[in-house]
């Protein structure tokens, strides 16, 4: 078979490639965190993104580095496509000093104001709200800034939701409310979640823009958010996109997914992977070759075990990180003149 | 007796409540398909059916709704909330309606209503979900609070507050639900009341006055404590609100020292208002200051050696007693 | 003109004129509160319900006794539907210890269990919620118990009314939810608060039951809420209903209405008043004559003469009653064994 | 020195920073168009206009979002809650997002965010809305919280609050909005710290610690007090977090004595955690117990002569001295 320099959506060659590679990179970390979590390495609770990745790869490729990502809990491989070292990444879930929130925030609470990624929420709807404020400023400052807020299925009942989508039309902010629907929220199906079989019938409770994508389909993904993120850049308003795809691990690693069958997981895992169904279109193409693979694999599987490395090598934080940074000036609750003996809290 | 988990002990008084009266019901998130988030409502879905163990869509402000309406229709809501730190999304309902109705709309509706929620750190869950908020609640007139610590309190609390005609906070802590205990027989019937402290341990130098979770670091502290020759009084409160503050104040009476320990944080919280109460009402029988162990006034850190130094332990408890206590002869 | 017994929408002529009398009680009974407020009778906010009569004695009209209805802080004329004694709804505003909630609730928080009127929420949207769950326990009784939730347009904008709305569609409640759309949440014109243009669209977002109605036209309303009502009791779920009404006069007492022009006011006034259009209606209909007129005008003036007196005369609660009924059980927040001496609070 | 309204000094605050600097913006319900159910943006609309001065739907979840988001993409929001009550429809992202967010993300996010609203009662606004619920944002590290009670503070707090790089609570009362008082001329530039006390009063029997609208009712009780040979100084507290508690210690070392007088509630809520604060770090200067003046533990009611019971009073501020405070000689 020879390779050919086709482009396919717009993309040559070495673009498709770097976007297999990413989706393979976020597998194979987050393959890892799993193993590591189970060594005790990682501590709290530990949401995998491992069915997501075109969603996410797709998404996030379509985005400039100007543009920021608010995410939720489940932010691992957007972290990663945000730019941050994936080093950075796994000392933040080992809890180390040098993870991207310092140890301090773990897995649900990455963050990088160098690279935009507006960190990990864990409460299930913030990002919506605070995702609409950063638009704000995007749009007040005049900056061609677009904000992608990634959230699932289930956060789409809270009343933030609604709250945000409402303010975001009316005020035309530049948005893409990008809702991951990975058809279950913990254990709660979303047909038994929603009224309504989609968001479209949401969208236009606001007189929103909607798009529904095969969040299997990385170049779909990328179109859709490409065409959305426009919208917003060209001062049209916020657009809500909804990513169908499906996790393949429980919600969390504590959850053994009894609310489903092994056959619908099996179903999901032959037929709609993300990556085979990737590799599948590039070899259609003849783009990529099975050494292709095999490298981005290996290279991947070195990069993760680098991050291995470096995060269990990286030291803890110091005891006294424990005070810093709750408030820009270093104020506790008691401003004391005389008696700076007494202990900081 | 038996020895069985606080999980269990949960999970018994709500089946045996759902059983004795049918308009108890529970609902909240992911209780009924996935027998909840920390298995306390397991099997109970396959008991009493979707009726009466309802899963909701992820939406705080409408399970608290629907438990305050329902109450008021004439059912007896069991609504979780699967943890403390999403309280606040339905602090408004639970705080401006729950806790005032009956006396703003002059007496006339009950709100028999039980939210039940885990809080509390210690698992590695970071600072949005390792809180203990329950002074925001135990502020407020109209509310009752309890925080149980063992299975017999988890259990019979549970049972009294599902049959309470007062709209209940019941706090349970994540870290006890694993935690066995003595609890009677099945099919023997107990309740405990809503408003009532205990004595754990017998002690005559100072009073250990605590709840929830820490009422077993400060048990562990007493032991270490006795090794030296201190012996303290540990009270286990139950209840936030109201308090048993007669309990306290008869132990002030013997030992004349007092530690608060909670688990929150320090400043305008649980553990300054019970220290507050006791002065007020026990001055003269202070010796010394009462010393006070709480979480570091910090959001919770993730990293694991952080949390540690966040979470109150139990050489905080025994510093906090030495440094009111006068060392026994013979100890250094 | 010969007075004909004919029947319009199947009410008879009785009917009509109760209700048309309805709708005058209500409105001299604000009236007063309004002149009652100006002398100092009645403190806090006063949220008069003038020019939405036709709304609420449509909607009330088309209900049970059985019953609930939930609403808001502007309630007053609700709450007289709903049959209870407008002497008590006015020594509520008077503050008075015969006042439907004893006069510790005041122009916002009238009750009565038994008119199932599940009083004022001050709180915007709490009534969804709240009405939501009465709606459950109506469904989970088997009762035939339908529930109207009394709300505004600027009420539609908390994430409240999201929740509420889509679980209730969801569990097929029984709950009308009725939005009286008076065009302003206090100073807010709905069309600078919504998105959308009517409730229609956020209705189709969770697959609910839309209509929309003229909150002018008083047998408009009530068919449309008999249907609604029909559809509940039915078992077929939830309705939302737009109402679309004006309120005559400010937001509050305190409201000079400087965000609207005089001229459109009187407009409304003009063309719009429900009393006058149903007059007129029934003219035509040769059901009432200027004298049925005035004779309901007078029995209002005499009734609400009558609740002013009554209120006026009635004695404030004793001093005792600020320590009833915080908790069912009297406990306040120290369980106090031994020292009864102490204050209650 | 000009004298004007609380309110107006507000204006002013919140305009001379949007002068100054154009991040800074201001929204809310009702503040533009309406310009503010208490008139304290009255104008800014018409002078900055509808980018900077920005009515939302009603919709408390997202003004606070929005600041907080807004604030993390460089802006400076003030976020107008319309009063302090629906602040707990917000509770969620004050406590949870603008409180953690430093900490949480290692150090890396500033939210420079200013929340006004006013609360309290004493206008017959009942039950859900004549609340003082600073307590509960109080306790939570993360954040800080002011109350001012003069017009002086209020320009020059709000002022140093809208430049501050934290999230700040700026309660306010609705009853001060009309109270004048001198402020410095137009131009003349001034901020007041957020972390100061001030002593209103100065007194040598007893320390009375107070803040926003009550700081005035001391003051009046103060008066009464030195007609019967009392000296009270009156301490106003002005931040609650952090407290200036300095400033009380040394007042207590000069009185002995100490009365906590707060609108809110008494369990669990902020005096009790002033009154623990100076017992701990100040025990051995009492020469009494602490008196507590508070609101009745009651949801607000309605009626006006309940109303005025539930409120505290001077009277209750003259009978708490009087109670831990020995009687001059020559009074009876
Ligand atoms: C306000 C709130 N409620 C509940 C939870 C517990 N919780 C965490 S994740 C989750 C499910 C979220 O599902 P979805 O939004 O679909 O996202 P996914 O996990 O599928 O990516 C729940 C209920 C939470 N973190 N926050
Ligand atoms: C949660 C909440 N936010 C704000 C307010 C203040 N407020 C009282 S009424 C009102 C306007 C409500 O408008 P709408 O829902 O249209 O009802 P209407 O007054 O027109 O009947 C506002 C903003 C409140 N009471 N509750
Ligand atoms: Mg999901
Ligand atoms: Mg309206």
């Amino acid at each position: 078979m020879a390779i050919r320099n086709v482009t396919l959506a717009g993309l040559d060659r070495e673009q498709l490639l770097h976007m297999h590679y990413q989706m393979v990179l976020i597998r194979r970390f987050e393959e890892k965190a799993a193993e590591e979590y189970t060594l005790g390495k990682i501590g709290g609770f530990l949401h995998l993104y491992i069915g997501q990745e075109a969603s996410g790869v797709g998404a996030l490729s379509a985005l400039r580095p100007e543009d920021y990502v608010v995410s939720s809990y489940r932010e691992h491989g957007h972290a990663i496509l945000k730019g941050i070292d994936p080093k950075a990444v796994m000392a933040e879930l080992f809890g180390k000093a040098t993870g991207c929130s310092k140890g301090r925030g773990g897995s649900m609470h990455m963050y990088s104001a160098e690279h935009n990624l507006i960190g990990g929420q864990a409460i299930v709807g913030a990002q919506l709200a605070i995702g609409t404020g950063i638009g704000f400023a995007s749009q007040y400052e005049g900056k061609q800034s677009v904000v992608s807020v990634m959230f699932g299925d289930g956060a789409a009942d809270e009343g933030a939701f609604h709250e945000a989508l409402n303010l975001a039309s009316l005020w035309k902010l530049p948005v893409v409310y990008y809702c991951e629907n990975n058809q279950y929220s913990m254990g709660m199906a979303v047909t038994k979640a929603w009224s309504v079989s989609s968001l479209e019938p949401r969208a236009a409770a606001y007189g929103m823009a909607y798009e529904r994508v095969d969040g299997m389909d990385l170049l779909a993904v990328r179109e859709t958010m490409l065409r959305a993120a426009e919208r917003a850049r060209k001062g049209e308003g916020p657009t809500l996109v909804e990513s169908v795809t499906y996790r393949f691990r429980g919600h969390s690693m504590a959850d053994p997914a009894y609310y489903r069958t092994r056959d619908e997981e099996a179903r999901w895992r032959s037929s709609r992977d993300p990556i085979a169904l990737f590799e599948a279109k590039l070899k259609e193409n003849d783009i990529i070759t099975d050494d292709d693979i095999a490298a981005a694999n290996m290279r991947a599987d070195e990069v993760v075990e680098e991050c291995a490395q470096f995060a269990e090598e990286s030291p803890v934080p110091e005891p006294d990180a424990l005070y810093d940074d709750v408030l820009a000036d270093g104020t506790g609750a008691i401003a004391w003149r005389n008696q700076p003996s007494t202990p900081r809290d | 007796m038996r020895t069985i988990t606080y999980r269990d002990a949960l999970r018994e008084a709500i089946a045996e409540e759902m059983r004795r009266n049918d308009r108890v019901y529970i609902m909240g998130e992911d209780i009924a398909g996935y027998g909840g988030t920390y298995a306390v409502t397991k099997g109970l879905f396959e008991e009493f059916g979707e009726k009466r163990v309802k899963d909701t869509p992820l939406a705080e402000e409408i399970i608290i709704g629907t438990a305050i309406g329902s109450a008021i229709g004439g059912l007896r809501p069991i609504a979780e909330l699967m943890t403390m730190n999403f309280s606040l999304l339905a602090s408004d309902l639970i705080i401006n309606s729950a806790a005032k109705f009956r006396y703003m709309f002059g007496g006339q509706p009950s709100i028999p209503m039980v939210i039940r929620m885990p809080g509390g750190g210690g698992a590695q869950r970071g600072a949005q979900h390792s809180q203990m908020l329950e002074s925001m609640f135990a502020h407020i007139p109209g509310l009752k609070l309890v925080m149980p610590a063992t299975p017999y309190d988890a259990k019979g609390m549970l049972k009294s507050a599902i049959r309470d005609e007062d709209p209940i906070l019941f706090v349970e802590h994540e870290l006890l639900y694993s935690v066995k205990g003595e609890v009677p027989d099945e099919g023997e019937e107990y309740t405990v009341p809503l408003n009532r402290g205990i004595v754990r341990r017998e002690g005559k130098d100072v009073t250990l006055v605590t709840f929830s979770r820490m009422m077993h670091i400060c048990l562990q502290a007493a032991e270490e404590l006795a090794k030296e020759g201190i012996e303290a009084e540990v009270i286990d409160l139950r209840s936030i609100r109201p308090i048993d503050l007669d309990l306290v104040l008869e132990s002030l009476r013997k030992t004349n020292r007092v530690v608060v320990a909670e688990e929150g944080w320090k400043y305008y919280g649980t553990g300054q208002g019970i220290a507050a109460l006791i002065y007020e009402h026990g001055f003269d029988w202070l010796d010394a200051p009462i010393g006070h162990v709480t979480g570091k006034d910090v959001p919770m850190p993730y990293s694991k050696s952080l949390e540690q130094l966040a979470l109150p332990a139990r050489n905080d408890v025994i510093a906090a007693v030495k440094a009111i206590v006068p060392q026994p002869a013979g100890a250094r």
